[in-house]
């Protein structure tokens, strides 16, 4: 059983619950113990330190103050919002190169008792512990109910590999690990070209046609690649895509129905778990025919169906050699 | 002029064992010739002669003097001073002199340090916290202790020195050799030796005496001689893993514990022309090192545990740095005002 | 009498207002780290001044005595530059640096020198950047280490020797290395 | 008693030295404090290195009787020579002058007057103290062997053997690939002015093949360098080819008969074929073919031979071993070129898994009329021709995700691709550029001619190429790849669909340049690229002296520079070798016997075995092999190893001269603490 501090950040009593929930359900078959760091607060999201800096960088370094403080054994501190992971990398990694930074930050902290010492946590997102640690071949020893027949589009949005603060990652645009991941699962996975694009983030509230435009784009790919359903990492991105979905329809007059579900809700079904239990059916456009169609019984308020998806691409027709790609399990 | 038939000679022990002087008694019969080469005008180990008498001594009145012993008391160091004024020729005489020697060890801590370790944790019983009285009223006058330097130093360190004479001690067959050569040129029968010369040892160093056989070097680990089941009475020590100072120590004992399987440990200080001794020896050791990576480099260095008592031994009041930082500061010596004597250390008297 | 110790109640009575520089020797390879200490010169990128550099060949001829002798003299602190492993000019002869920088340092450490007094830095002929930005972490460093203060006069004992020497004519021969006093000021 | 006499001359430089240092101060500083060091005569001048400025020195060698000479002026990489010749005019011992740096490392690197100008003082007394210990020594002299070695068989290094071997000089040519002729050899067309690649290189192939000095060792590679200039003794390795050559015609009927068809990723660039017994090229020199174990059927499965029974002379010898070779060079051309970008490396260009993604090199090959298309312009199906391509600038150049250099030729390159690309086919052509570098003889004058054939030039760094639709009904995007790019003259994004892209790759050095650099002892930048001794003034020799570079292997550049290079190193090598001996710099070790003790510390330390070691005999230190590192100085324990030129008795003066008091921050205090002490403490400018 490996131990982790834990940072759930507000999606995942919010609109992740989804998430939170599948976790739950799939850290004793991989060994995990999460240890929620006591009175964390909000990492300021986006906005935060884009307005103030200081300010934002204090609210973070009070919960890796108080993750040093809570230790527990470890000092890894795992995030499952990339946007929580993203802000507390962040401002430890600025503390670390600007020591001025840090002795700000810990001047802020004193105020409340507390203290950080830039470096002391080592901040990762939650895909990272279960690729990097947990190992491929643990999650597929696992595996009770292979999704096999079901196409995934692998989703990673834009933040888990970028900026990677601390180099842990080779391929910031088309990373493949998340691919493996899902294919351990025995789930198809689709070459899916935006898998580090953007979601839209908050764009729907600030220029709601661009944000539409972006989601757009996502789903509309997904679709054209066949996909059964897309798999996110990402609470932010599940969010664009699922509760968003159907405005942007209204908004183009289009009819897409690509559902997302969070890959934590894959591991979970394919580890055997009832739909039920890993807060599937919970999503607004409904995985459930995508999982019907594998077998997979999602107990839930039936939903009309969309359209078929479009016919799978043609093969390449023969020509002049084409350069081989190489290091596919290479993230 | 006339040779006088028997030049005047002084032999004194300052910050020393006694060992030098013994080493001068091991000339057994050969004490005779010096006896009658030599007239003994001062020699505090095996006759009463009173400073005052030396003191009234003309400059230059004594032909040659061997001094053994560092500098570690304000008398020391007087005595220093009077023996070179009234001394034609100056010999640093043995390791303590030269280089510091054991007593120079010393100087890797503050000399309250010292006191403390020798004066306030006795190893005798005693319930009173006795500490020497400094001074003390006598129907004759007062009677004082001399007081400690914040350093030990070595002779040349305080006065300009003629020769020097290594090992700790210096072997009785070198000496008879040293006071020959001196004897012959106060005759006026040679020419003195050039100034600052080392006497009664070689250029080169212990392996030039050493008979054990001797291949390319490299070292994959240090062992202490216990940690080794037994030792090839042929090999080199160092090539064993014993860290045999011979390469580096200046040749003249006869390469004697070599021979016994016992590696050498510096006394006779560094070869000629060497800056300083563990400098040069670290240098030696390091480079034969047979590792590339840092990790294993490490490994192979903890085999020497105690670097300083290793490369330092005999020479750390002589070597460039003189001792350790905590010994190096300017110091006002605080607490008991007399028994530390006030002042710079190290090479503060510039 | 109590046995009141004589501790040791050191303060410098030099601890004035002014701020303290520190003053570091560099050795550096002729082929690599000099060449790019001529780069950034060349470039223009500045680095503190406290640094003054000595040109040896190769690392791997920088002598233990040379630093103790930087240490002895005033330095506060001393840098070996040299090739990247696997890069020296003379194939291996920077491994043999390392390994007595190695050695020198755990000396050094019992001598009480700290280890950020003397470091070491790799420097390819290109990197004019990185070895002005490690001169000046050095140098903030040893600043924050405060003064070394462990000036000895070692070049000239006779000079240390608290009795003037000048009115002892030494024994011996007169073509023996004169006493080691600055020679004599010509014209 | 007398002791040397030293005169110190400092350099203002202009202002370079002057702007930063007060040149004045240093010099009386230097006579001041110095004084009693043996300085008796301080000066400054403007341009020490000046004629006016030598005559100076030569003037007061003359008559002051000066004995020793320090000039703080700049590195000594830069004039030392100079100064010391000026020295040895005036009848004074070259070595015992001492060019101290107080431009490169104090003047260009300080901003502090006062602090600059105390670290000043510093260095030349560090100068003066140590130029005090140094003798007179006289520079080594030895012979030079007549032959050379090139590695490196494109046209930088064809073009240094045929200078050589004209002159009438011996050289060994080593080449890994089957045949000499490079990267040139796979070009269609040269820019600007669009000659034929193959009808320039071939003639100076044959050459290169048929000339009685040049020594070809294609398909080779060079495994190890010993020695030093003049005397530089390389293992060479043929790899076996499984032809006899002695036997084979080149008629190629072989390669004809070959069952075995595989990519050929080198010469073909990945976008055509070779056989598994192949020439590169037809035109290759030398002619003979080579069988590439790894793609025959005879090799892998043990049956086929269909070449060795058509071979009409029986050539074909399937038991061919490695083999080694030694040859004996006094002088090396480094001409080892570069190796393509790997433009799988970006992958928001998709190359690998967009079909119709190119690179300029698989662009080149389709181009030329000898390549796989026989120069058709046509997308990865092998049939369409594009109605549009995107020639992308500075793929893997100019970006710090890559390589932060510019890879020089290829703006050239791609307005290249764009001519071509516009005279073969009827298709839309946009170059996405960055900045557009055309500095070369005719280079302009071909981007307005490329630009007047109406390719279109977007100033912009693409972001991405995509066959992701942004919006499903977007014109024009189905099916076709978009190149995302924002257009900085118009100051908007654009989305261009295009039918093909061309990525213009830069070049990075060989994989295994860096092993190439170490075992000729030179270094490379961070980058990977060749060293020159001197970037300006020496730009084809390297730090190590009887090395010599050419062509992209200092750095990418165009075909000319690459041919001048060439032609530079080996006048460089001419020079030398129709001297007959050469000069080095006596900087060597060497024993004293009677202080060796023979304990052996230093046998080992040696990697040019120049320690040897006799019992009786003692230990020697042999100064024909001696490179003058000083290891076995510093490691020798009985201090019995001493070093001309990097004495102990130098280093440890400049040490206590680069400390002098009044330069350094404790000596005001030290010296208040020693009460009575001689010195008067020196009114500090304490560094700010």
């Amino acid at each position: 059983m490996s131990a982790y501090l834990f940072y759930p950040g507000c999606s995942l009593s919010g609109s992740a619950k989804a998430y939170a929930g599948s976790l739950a359900a799939i850290l004793d078959p991989l060994g995990i113990e999460l240890r929620e760091i006591e009175d964390w607060n909000c990492c300021g999201a986006s906005e935060y330190l884009t307005l103030s800096p200081l300010g934002g960088h204090a609210l973070v370094a009070r919960n890796l103050a108080l993750a040093q403080r809570q230790g527990d054994g470890t000092r890894t501190l795992v995030a499952p919002c990339s946007l929580c992971y993203v802000n507390l990398a962040k401002t430890d990694r600025y503390a670390r190169d600007d020591p001025g930074l840090g002795a700000r930050l810990n001047d802020a902290l004193g105020a409340g008792g507390l203290t950080y010492e830039p470096g002391s946590i080592a901040v990762r997102h939650l895909l990272e512990i279960l690729v990097d640690d947990v190992g491929l071949e643990a999650i597929a020893a696992h595996v009770r109910r292979p999704l096999r027949g079901l196409r995934v589009v692998p989703y990673l949005g834009c933040l888990v590999t970028r900026p990677d603060l601390d180099r842990r990652w080779t391929h910031h645009e088309r990373p493949r690990v998340f691919d493996s991941l899902l294919a351990a699962l025995g789930a198809e996975v689709v070459d899916f070209p935006l898998r580090t694009a953007c979601c839209g983030g908050h764009m729907t509230q600030i220029s709601p046609d661009t944000g539409f435009t972006l989601i757009r784009r996502l789903v509309d790919a997904a679709s054209r690649l066949g996909a059964d359903l897309m798999a996110t990492v990402c609470p932010m991105c599940q969010m664009n895509i699922d509760a968003y979905q159907a405005e942007m329809n209204r908004h183009f007059g289009s009819h897409y129905h690509m559902p997302i579900l969070f890959f934590t809700q894959l591991i979970g079904l394919a580890f055997g778990s009832p739909p039920e239990a890993l807060g599937i059916g919970t999503e607004i456009v409904s995985a459930r025919a995508a999982l019907g169609r594998i077998g997979i019984e999602v107990p839930a308020p039936a939903e009309p169906e969309a359209a078929a998806a479009p016919a799978r691409r043609a093969k390449k027709p023969a020509g002049l050699p084409m350069p081989s790609l190489g290091d596919e399990d290479d993230r | 002029m006339t040779a006088p038939a028997r030049h005047r000679l002084a032999i004194y022990w300052a910050a020393s064992c006694g060992g030098c002087d013994i080493s001068i008694l091991n000339l057994h019969e050969a004490i005779l010739d010096l006896a009658e080469r030599f007239e003994i005008v001062f020699w505090p180990a095996a006759m009463d002669v009173k400073y005052a008498d030396v003191e009234a001594m003309p400059d230059g009145w004594i032909d040659l003097t061997l001094f053994s012993g560092g500098i570690r008391t304000d008398e020391n160091a007087h005595l220093a001073r009077l023996l070179r004024r009234t001394s034609r020729i100056l010999v640093a005489f043995g390791s303590c002199a030269t280089e510091g020697c054991i007593p120079g060890l010393a100087n890797l801590r503050p000399i309250e340090d010292v006191v403390d370790v020798v004066l306030g944790q006795p190893t005798v019983v005693d319930a009173d916290g006795t500490w020497p009285l400094m001074r003390l009223s006598v129907p004759e006058g007062e009677l004082r202790l001399p007081a400690l330097e914040p350093t030990l130093r070595t002779l040349d360190q305080v006065v300009a020195v003629d020769y020097r004479v290594p090992g700790c001690p210096p072997e009785s067959e070198r000496i008879a050799e040293v006071l020959g050569r001196l004897g012959a040129a106060l005759d006026g029968r040679e020419a003195l030796p050039p100034s600052g010369a080392v006497l009664g040892a070689g250029d080169s160093t212990v392996c030039d005496e050493c008979g054990r056989a001797r291949s390319p070097k490299r070292i994959d680990r240090f062992a202490r001689i216990t940690e080794l089941g037994s030792i090839d009475p042929e090999r080199c020590l160092l090539e064993q893993g014993l860290p045999c100072n011979g390469p580096a120590t200046r040749e003249g004992c006869g390469a004697k514990c070599p021979a016994a399987g016992a590696p050498c440990i510096g006394c006779y200080g560094p070869a000629e022309g060497v800056v300083d001794f563990g400098g040069r020896l670290l240098s030696a050791f390091a480079s034969v090192v047979d590792a590339d990576d840092p990790a294993e480099i490490d490994r192979i260095l903890d085999g020497l545990p105690d670097p300083v008592g290793q490369f330092y031994r005999f020479s750390l009041a002589g070597s460039l740095l003189r001792g350790g930082r905590r010994a190096a500061g300017p110091s006002v010596a605080a607490g008991e005002p007399e028994l530390v004597a006030a002042g710079a250390s190290l090479g503060a008297e510039r | 009498m109590t046995a009141t110790l004589p501790t040791a109640g050191r303060t410098s009575p030099t601890e004035a207002a002014v701020p303290f520089e520190p003053v570091i020797i560099g050795f550096t390879c002729n082929w690599c780290s000099y060449r790019a200490a001529d780069l950034a010169g060349t470039a223009r990128i500045k680095y503190p001044p406290n640094v003054r550099l000595i040109r040896l060949m190769c690392s791997g001829r920088l002598d233990p005595a040379f630093v103790l002798k930087a240490f002895a003299a005033g330095a506060d602190a001393v840098v070996m530059t040299g090739c990247w492993p696997e890069d020296c000019h003379y194939r291996v002869q920077n491994v043999k640096a390392l390994r007595r920088f190695e050695l020198l340092r755990r000396v050094l450490t019992d001598l009480g020198i700290e280890p950020a007094r003397f470091q070491r830095v790799y420097a390819s002929a290109a990197e004019g950047q990185q070895l002005a930005d490690a001169f000046t972490r050095i140098v903030a460093d040893v600043r924050a280490l405060g003064p070394l203060d462990w000036r000895v006069d070692l070049a000239d004992p006779a000079a240390a020797a608290d009795e003037p020497v000048d009115g002892h004519e030494p024994a011996g021969t007169p073509e023996a290395p004169a006493p080691p006093e600055p020679a004599a000021v010509t014209a | 008693m007398t002791g040397p006499r030293v005169g110190v001359y400092v350099c203002h430089c202009g202002t370079n030295i002057a702007g930063v240092v007060d040149v004045a101060a240093v010099r009386d500083w230097a006579l001041e404090r110095l004084g009693p060091h043996g300085v008796v005569v301080a000066r400054d001048y403007p341009f020490m290195c000046s004629s006016l400025g030598q005559e100076l020195i030569e003037k007061d060698i003359a008559e002051l009787g000066l004995d020793r000479v320090v000039v703080a002026a700049c590195s000594p990489h830069m004039h030392e020579r100079t100064f010391r010749g000026a020295c040895g005019r005036a009848g004074l011992n070259p070595y015992l002058c001492e060019l101290v740096s107080i431009r490169e490392q104090v003047s260009w690197v300080h901003t502090d007057r006062d602090a600059a100008t105390r670290k000043a003082e510093a260095v030349v007394a560090g100068g003066v103290l140590r130029v005090r210990e140094q003798v007179p020594l006289e520079p080594l002299r030895v012979p030079i062997a007549p032959a050379t070695l090139v590695i490196g068989g494109g046209i930088a290094g064809i073009s240094a053997a045929l200078e050589l071997a004209d002159a009438g000089y011996p050289v060994h040519l080593v080449e890994r690939q089957p045949s000499i002729g490079g990267h040139m050899a796979q070009f269609d067309k040269t820019f600007p002015t669009l000659d034929c690649a193959a009808c320039i290189l071939t003639p100076r192939m044959v050459d290169a093949g048929m000339h009685p000095n040049i020594t070809l060792h294609t398909w080779s590679e060079v495994v190890d360098v010993s020695g030093h200039v003049g005397a530089f003794s390389v293992r060479i390795l043929h790899r076996p080819r499984y032809v006899d050559t002695d036997l084979c015609t080149g008629c190629g009927i072989c390669e004809e008969k070959c069952p075995a068809k595989v990519v050929d990723p080198v010469f073909e660039s990945g976008i055509g074929y070779r056989k598994g017994i192949y020439r590169p090229f037809p035109q290759a020199v030398p002619k003979y073919p080579v069988l590439d174990p790894e793609h025959c059927i005879y090799f892998e499965r043990g049956t086929c031979r269909a070449c060795e029974k058509l071979c009409p002379t029986g050539a074909i010898d399937f038991e061919q071993q490695p083999e080694e070779v030694t040859v004996e060079v006094g002088n090396i051309v480094l001409a080892t070129g570069f190796e393509p970008f790997d433009a799988r490396r970006v992958e928001a260009y998709g190359y690998g898994r967009y079909p119709n993604v190119f690179t300029s090199l698989e662009f080149e090959r389709m181009s030329n009329a000898a390549g796989p298309t026989g120069g058709r312009i046509v997308l990865r199906d092998g049939q369409t021709e594009p109605r549009s391509v995107a020639i992308v600038h500075c793929v893997g150049s100019r970006d710090r995700n890559f390589n932060p250099y510019c890879s020089a030729i290829c703006c050239m390159q791609s307005l290249k691709v764009a001519h071509l690309v516009r005279e073969h086919t009827e298709a839309t052509v946009y170059e996405l550029y960055i900045d557009m570098r055309t500095p070369g003889k005719g280079f302009d004058e071909f981007y307005q001619r490329v630009q007047d054939e109406g390719t279109h030039l977007i100033r912009g760094r693409v972001a991405e190429i995509t066959d992701v639709l942004r919006l499903p009904d977007e014109a024009g995007e189905d099916g076709r790849l978009i190149v995302q790019v924002e257009d900085t003259l118009a100051g908007r994004q654009r989305r261009i669909p295009v039918d093909m892209v061309v990525l213009s790759v830069g070049l990075e050095p060989p994989s295994d340049a860096r092993e190439m650099a170490r075992r000729l002892g030179i270094t490379c930048s961070s980058d990977g690229w060749v060293i020159e001794r001197h970037p300006k003034l020496d730009p084809v020799a390297t730090m190590t002296d009887g090395v010599f570079a050419a062509g992209c292997a200092l750095g990418p550049r165009d075909i000319p520079s690459s041919v001048a290079n060439g032609a530079a190193a080996a006048a460089r090598i001419l020079g030398r070798i129709s001297q007959g001996e050469l000069a080095l710099e006596p900087i060597r070790a060497s024993v004293d016997e009677a202080r060796c003790s023979g304990c052996r510390i230093c046998n080992d330390l040696c990697p040019f075995g120049a320690i040897s070691f006799e019992r009786g005999r003692g230990t020697e230190v042999d100064p024909a092999l001696c490179q003058g590192c000083g290891v076995c100085i510093a490691a020798c324990p009985a201090g019995a190893i001493s070093g001309t030129g990097f004495s102990d008795a130098q280093i440890l003066a400049q040490i206590e001269g680069l400390l002098f008091p009044g330069t350094i921050h404790p000596e005001a205090g030290l010296d208040a603490v020693v009460a009575g002490s001689a010195t008067t403490p020196e009114p500090e400018a304490v560094p700010a």
